[in-house]
């Protein structure tokens, strides 16, 4: 597990993994910029692994998202990069037609706790996989 | 515009750093660039070496033009 | 209820007023009918009237679209119109594009419904069809009884506001927007009815057709690259400093030619990146990390490829959207079969 | 396998004192489901309302529909692996209340629920307008952690499902239909020359709230595999999801999923149905990778000439989907894919979020972002509180007079990707 970068703007993914994975934590970003600053590692040579509208929620309904990448960097990752240009371009289409609303803070919480959910079972069943 | 270019009877070669994108929009003969930021060569390596990628990545790109392709191909670095 | 008042935009060529030679017209307004407007007035019948012409030269309008745009806007807007009418433009590229234009910019600014008609190999149908209703004509004048009564058909319906019938039921160009109906059958019984065709080997029609795979087939290799010019083209958006054309730094409109003779490198001072979207400041640096001139000058010398093109072209994007780069694509490629150019190289970010 | 499915038609539901079904009424006795969901303590109250086609009466936020059935003989019981043993179903004989459903409600996380109108102008986009509804209001204890609650809401609404299907055990159906798949070698045998033809079932697997269950396994833990289709109709599968409402694959279209329906129809005569492919919809790409390079294996091993594949949410599945069709293309089956459509408000985006040439076949479910006015209704069974945090909804979607407008993927199963519905899209 210590091969692995998780790219959030989630504060629950720091707090709860923060000690133990690599967590780069973007308190400030949106949606949107979470996912160029994956896009933006992909080109520096991370893998992708996870698929970045993970959840089924679109993304202008949360404002939070998990991604994870490889912490080792190789050669580009073609597949991850198609993946994350597709999957901007479907956010920005979506964020275009309705901006994501200003949830109250329950509401946030509760996305917050849908994408911790979902990126740590992900992760739990990870365990000892080969990711390269 | 790579379709274009290929269609006016040019042999075109393009040097992209998305290449799926490339696929994409049709070009046949692709190179892959180093980064969005930088696409020919590596500035973060200093100067000489990242024009001696460049260099490389115009060789090869120079390759692709006189190789015979059937179809979509990459001519990875 | 009084008529609906429309009006029509047409070119110099249809309103009479010479061929080529005259393409250079500025602007003008007329009252009334002129050329075409007579069958779309026909057509339009009791419930509208054509109140006013607008004619343009479409070389001015090519040469000068931002500033005739307006000008147009104000003699249109003294006509106070409900409706605005442009062509049939048929096969002719830059009649279809200024129709294209003026519809689409008089729907914004009037909020008023917009109809054209062209042929559908007009450049100006992939441009526009996104954004307006553009009924489908044949490839000449001769079809003009064909097309304007479904012009006045379909724009009647959208200025009283009734419900546009599919593409095929109204005659416009196919738009690309998704519409929801009810079908008979449920989805998976056409599914399996598909399937089964499929199988069978016969003709099967999807539902949503994927985004179009345009394709062209590879050329054959360069014989002896050291016996070729080569041309630079970029899509990652080096300008001169100051940026003269002024490429947009996304979706661009446009494209520039440049001018390198006489250089060995792209010198940081005399050029830029008006590229948006990604962290510049490593090009703005070094342009040649885009547009390899250092590189592709030494080469020249050493007699690696014949003779570099004595200029590169360049815009923003790297053809996605595929309207406009199509287009200059098209323009940029002829100047450089002129100038004999045996083999691209093409830079994106 | 052999499943002889007893429809039993459900024509009304009413108040009794024995949950029965006499000349096609459902009759509930309300306490009997509310104590058996009582029994789980993360639950601190339940009502129970009935919805029939007509009335005016807005379902929100809607959980998950089950239509009751019972196991009448064959081995198993429902929905084995959730409230009962594990142990193999698909044969033998089930009774299905036919029009019928139990509907669970209650907040849950707040945005991922949707909406059911019976009657108006919205009630044509979900088929649960046309059903006669029991609807299990559900309030859990304080402070409920949210996979606690989620879980106890999901049981709640299988028990009382088998529950009331109970009270089909002993009716006589109004119909039986017969299907009947046989093991491969017997099943090619049958019908030689007639195209052999599977289903890839993609179930949605990325976590909380977007959850499937087979035989109890969740989804996401497990690598493509074989089913009969029969299996299904006797609960093999179970919804554990909300993606968007209007995608979500209930436990009712497990039950009654149609595609299988469509295949049985036309088994024997223009191709030979040879069985099911579970496969899952996960979030690392790898997984992505291994299920639908599994799938592809699949498809060549079992020989198949043609596949129909659906998907359950929008986004990331559709890299499954299109990774399947184009594995199951190169292992040599005819593809056809089934999905709904997101091209944004104007219709005019693409609507997948991924691509592939291969994808050549496809059927549309609708463009889910079509917005659409609810006239405000007499009665609301759960709440409205969550409408313009439901995905679908938005800032200011919920009026005073308690009219909406909203997209319609707001709308339980309304652009359902396995082709339920007749609603689709067309290009203008």
């Amino acid at each position: 597990m210590t091969n692995i970068v998780l790219v959030t703007n989630n504060s629950v993914v720091q707090e709860k993994f923060g000690e133990k994975l690599d967590v780069n934590h973007l308190p400030q970003a949106t949606y949107l910029e979470t996912l160029e600053v994956v896009r933006d590692k992909i080109h520096a040579g991370h893998k992708l692994l996870t698929h970045p509208l993970s959840g089924s929620v679109k993304p202008n309904d949360t404002p939070y998202k998990t991604i994870v990448i490889s912490k080792a960097k190789g050669t580009l990752d073609y597949d991850g990069l198609g993946i994350i240009e597709e999957s901007m371009a479907s956010a920005q289409k979506f964020i275009a037609g309705r901006k994501t609303p200003q949830w109250t803070d329950k509401v946030k919480a509760d996305f917050r706790l849908i994408d911790f959910t979902i990126i740590s079972t992900a992760i739990n069943s990870m365990d000892g996989k080969f990711i390269g | 515009m790579v379709k274009e270019v290929e269609r006016a009877g040019i042999p075109v070669v393009h040097l992209a750093t998305v290449v799926p994108i490339s696929l994409t929009i049709g070009a046949n003969r692709i190179v892959p660039g180093i980064g969005i930021p930088y696409p020919l060569g590596d500035p973060t390596l200093g100067e000489v070496k990242s024009k001696k990628i460049r260099r490389s990545i115009v060789e090869q790109a120079l390759t692709a033009l006189q190789t015979e392709v059937d179809g979509q191909t990459v001519f990875e670095m | 209820m009084s008529k609906l008042r429309v009006v029509h935009y047409i070119n110099n060529f249809f309103a009479g007023v010479g061929g080529e030679e005259k393409a250079d017209i500025p602007p003008q307004a007329r009252d009334g009918v002129v050329g075409p407007g007579l069958a779309l007035s026909k057509a339009l019948g009791e419930e509208a009237e054509i109140v006013g012409t607008i004619i343009c030269g479409d070389s001015y309008f090519g040469e000068n679209t931002k500033s005739a745009k307006e000008e147009m806007l104000k003699l249109i807007e003294m006509y106070n119109p409900d409706i605005f009418v442009a062509g049939p433009a048929f096969n002719a590229g830059r009649y279809g594009f200024a129709c294209g234009e003026m519809a689409t910019f008089i729907e914004e600014e009037l909020q008023i419904p917009v109809v054209s008609a062209m042929y559908k190999e007009n450049p100006g149908v992939d441009m526009f069809k996104r954004d307006m209703h553009i009924i489908e004509t044949e490839i000449s004048a001769a079809d003009m009884r064909n097309a304007v009564p479904k012009m006045a058909k379909l724009v009647l319906k959208l200025a009283k506001g009734e419900e546009v019938g599919s593409p095929a039921e109204e005659g416009y160009h196919e738009r690309g927007i998704r519409v929801n109906y009810f079908h008979e059958k449920r989805g998976s019984e056409r599914g399996v009815g598909l399937l089964v065709k499929k199988m069978n080997g016969e003709e099967c029609v999807t539902e949503y057709p994927m985004p179009v795979f345009d394709r062209v087939d590879p050329l054959p290799a360069v014989a002896d690259i050291t016996k070729v010019k080569v041309a630079i083209v970029t899509s990652g958006g080096i300008v001169p400093q100051g940026n003269p054309d002024r490429i947009e730094s996304s979706s661009a409109t446009k494209y520039g030619i440049y001018d390198i003779s006489g250089m060995n490198d792209l010198s940081a001072d005399d050029f830029m990146t008006v590229h948006g979207g990604y962290d510049r400041a490593f090009v703005t640096e070094n342009p040649n990390l885009v547009v390899p001139l250092d590189v592709m000058r030494e080469m020249e010398q050493e007699g690696v490829i014949g003779e570099l093109a004595n200029y590169f072209v360049t815009t923003t994007g790297t053809g996605t959207s595929v309207g406009n780069a199509k287009g200059f694509g098209e323009h940029f490629a002829r100047k450089l079969v002129e100038d004999g150019v045996g083999a691209v190289i093409l830079t994106s970010t | 396998m052999r499943l002889e499915l007893g429809k039993i038609k459900i024509t009304d539901v009413q108040p009794g004192e024995v949950t029965k079904v006499e000349n096609g009424t459902l009759f509930v006795n309300k306490q009997e489901l509310i104590d058996l969901a009582m029994k789980d303590d993360r639950i601190k109250g339940v009502k129970v309302e009935f919805a029939r086609p007509g009335e005016s009466v807005r379902i929100a936020p809607v959980k998950d529909v089950i239509e009751p059935r019972v196991k009448v003989s064959g081995t198993g019981a429902m929905f084995p692996g959730m409230i009962n043993k594990v142990k193999t179903v698909g044969s033998g004989r089930t009774h299905a209340l036919v029009g019928a459903n139990v509907i669970t409600c209650g907040k849950i996380v707040g945005f991922q629920e949707g909406i059911i109108d019976m009657s108006g102008p919205t009630a044509k986009y979900t088929p649960f307008s046309e059903t006669f509804n029991v609807c299990i209001v559900i309030e859990p204890v304080d402070n409920l952690e949210t996979h606690d609650y989620e879980q106890a809401a999901r049981l709640a609404g299988l028990k009382i499902g088998a529950l009331v299907g109970e009270a089909g055990r002993n009716v006589e159906p109004d119909e039986v239909v017969v299907y009947e798949t046989k093991p491969i070698a017997e099943q090619t045998a049958q019908y030689p020359n007639l195209p052999k033809v599977g289903y890839i079932h993609m179930l949605q697997s990325q976590g909380l709230l977007h959850d499937t269950f087979y035989y109890g396994v969740d989804a996401k833990q497990m690598v493509p595999t074989f089913m009969y289709p029969t299996e299904i109709m006797d609960g093999a599968i179970t919804s554990g999801n909300c993606v968007a409402p209007c995608d979500k694959v209930t436990t009712f279209h497990h039950l009654n999923n149609p595609v299988i329906e469509d295949l049985y129809k036309r088994h024997g005569k223009d191709l030979n149905f040879i069985g099911v492919i579970l496969t899952n919809e996960n979030v690392f790409l790898a997984d992505k990778e291994r299920s639908s390079d599994m799938v592809g294996k699949f498809v060549e091993f079992l020989g198949l000439d043609g596949v129909i594949i659906t998907e359950e949410g929008y986004g990331n599945p559709d890299t499954d989907l299109m990774m399947n069709c184009k594995k199951s293309t190169e292992a040599g089956a005819k593809v056809v894919l089934i999905t709904d459509e997101f091209p944004g408000r104007d219709g005019k985006s693409q609507s997948l979020a991924d691509a592939v040439p291969e994808a050549d076949t496809l059927v549309s479910c609708g463009n889910g972002n079509v917005i659409v006015e609810f006239p405000p209704m007499d009665k609301v069974i759960g709440t409205l509180d969550y409408v313009e945090t439901m995905i679908g909804g938005y800032e200011g979607s919920l009026r005073k007079d308690g009219s909406i407008e909203a997209e319609i993927q707001i709308i339980i199963a309304s652009t359902i990707a396995n082709g339920y519905n007749t609603l689709s899209a067309k290009m203008y």
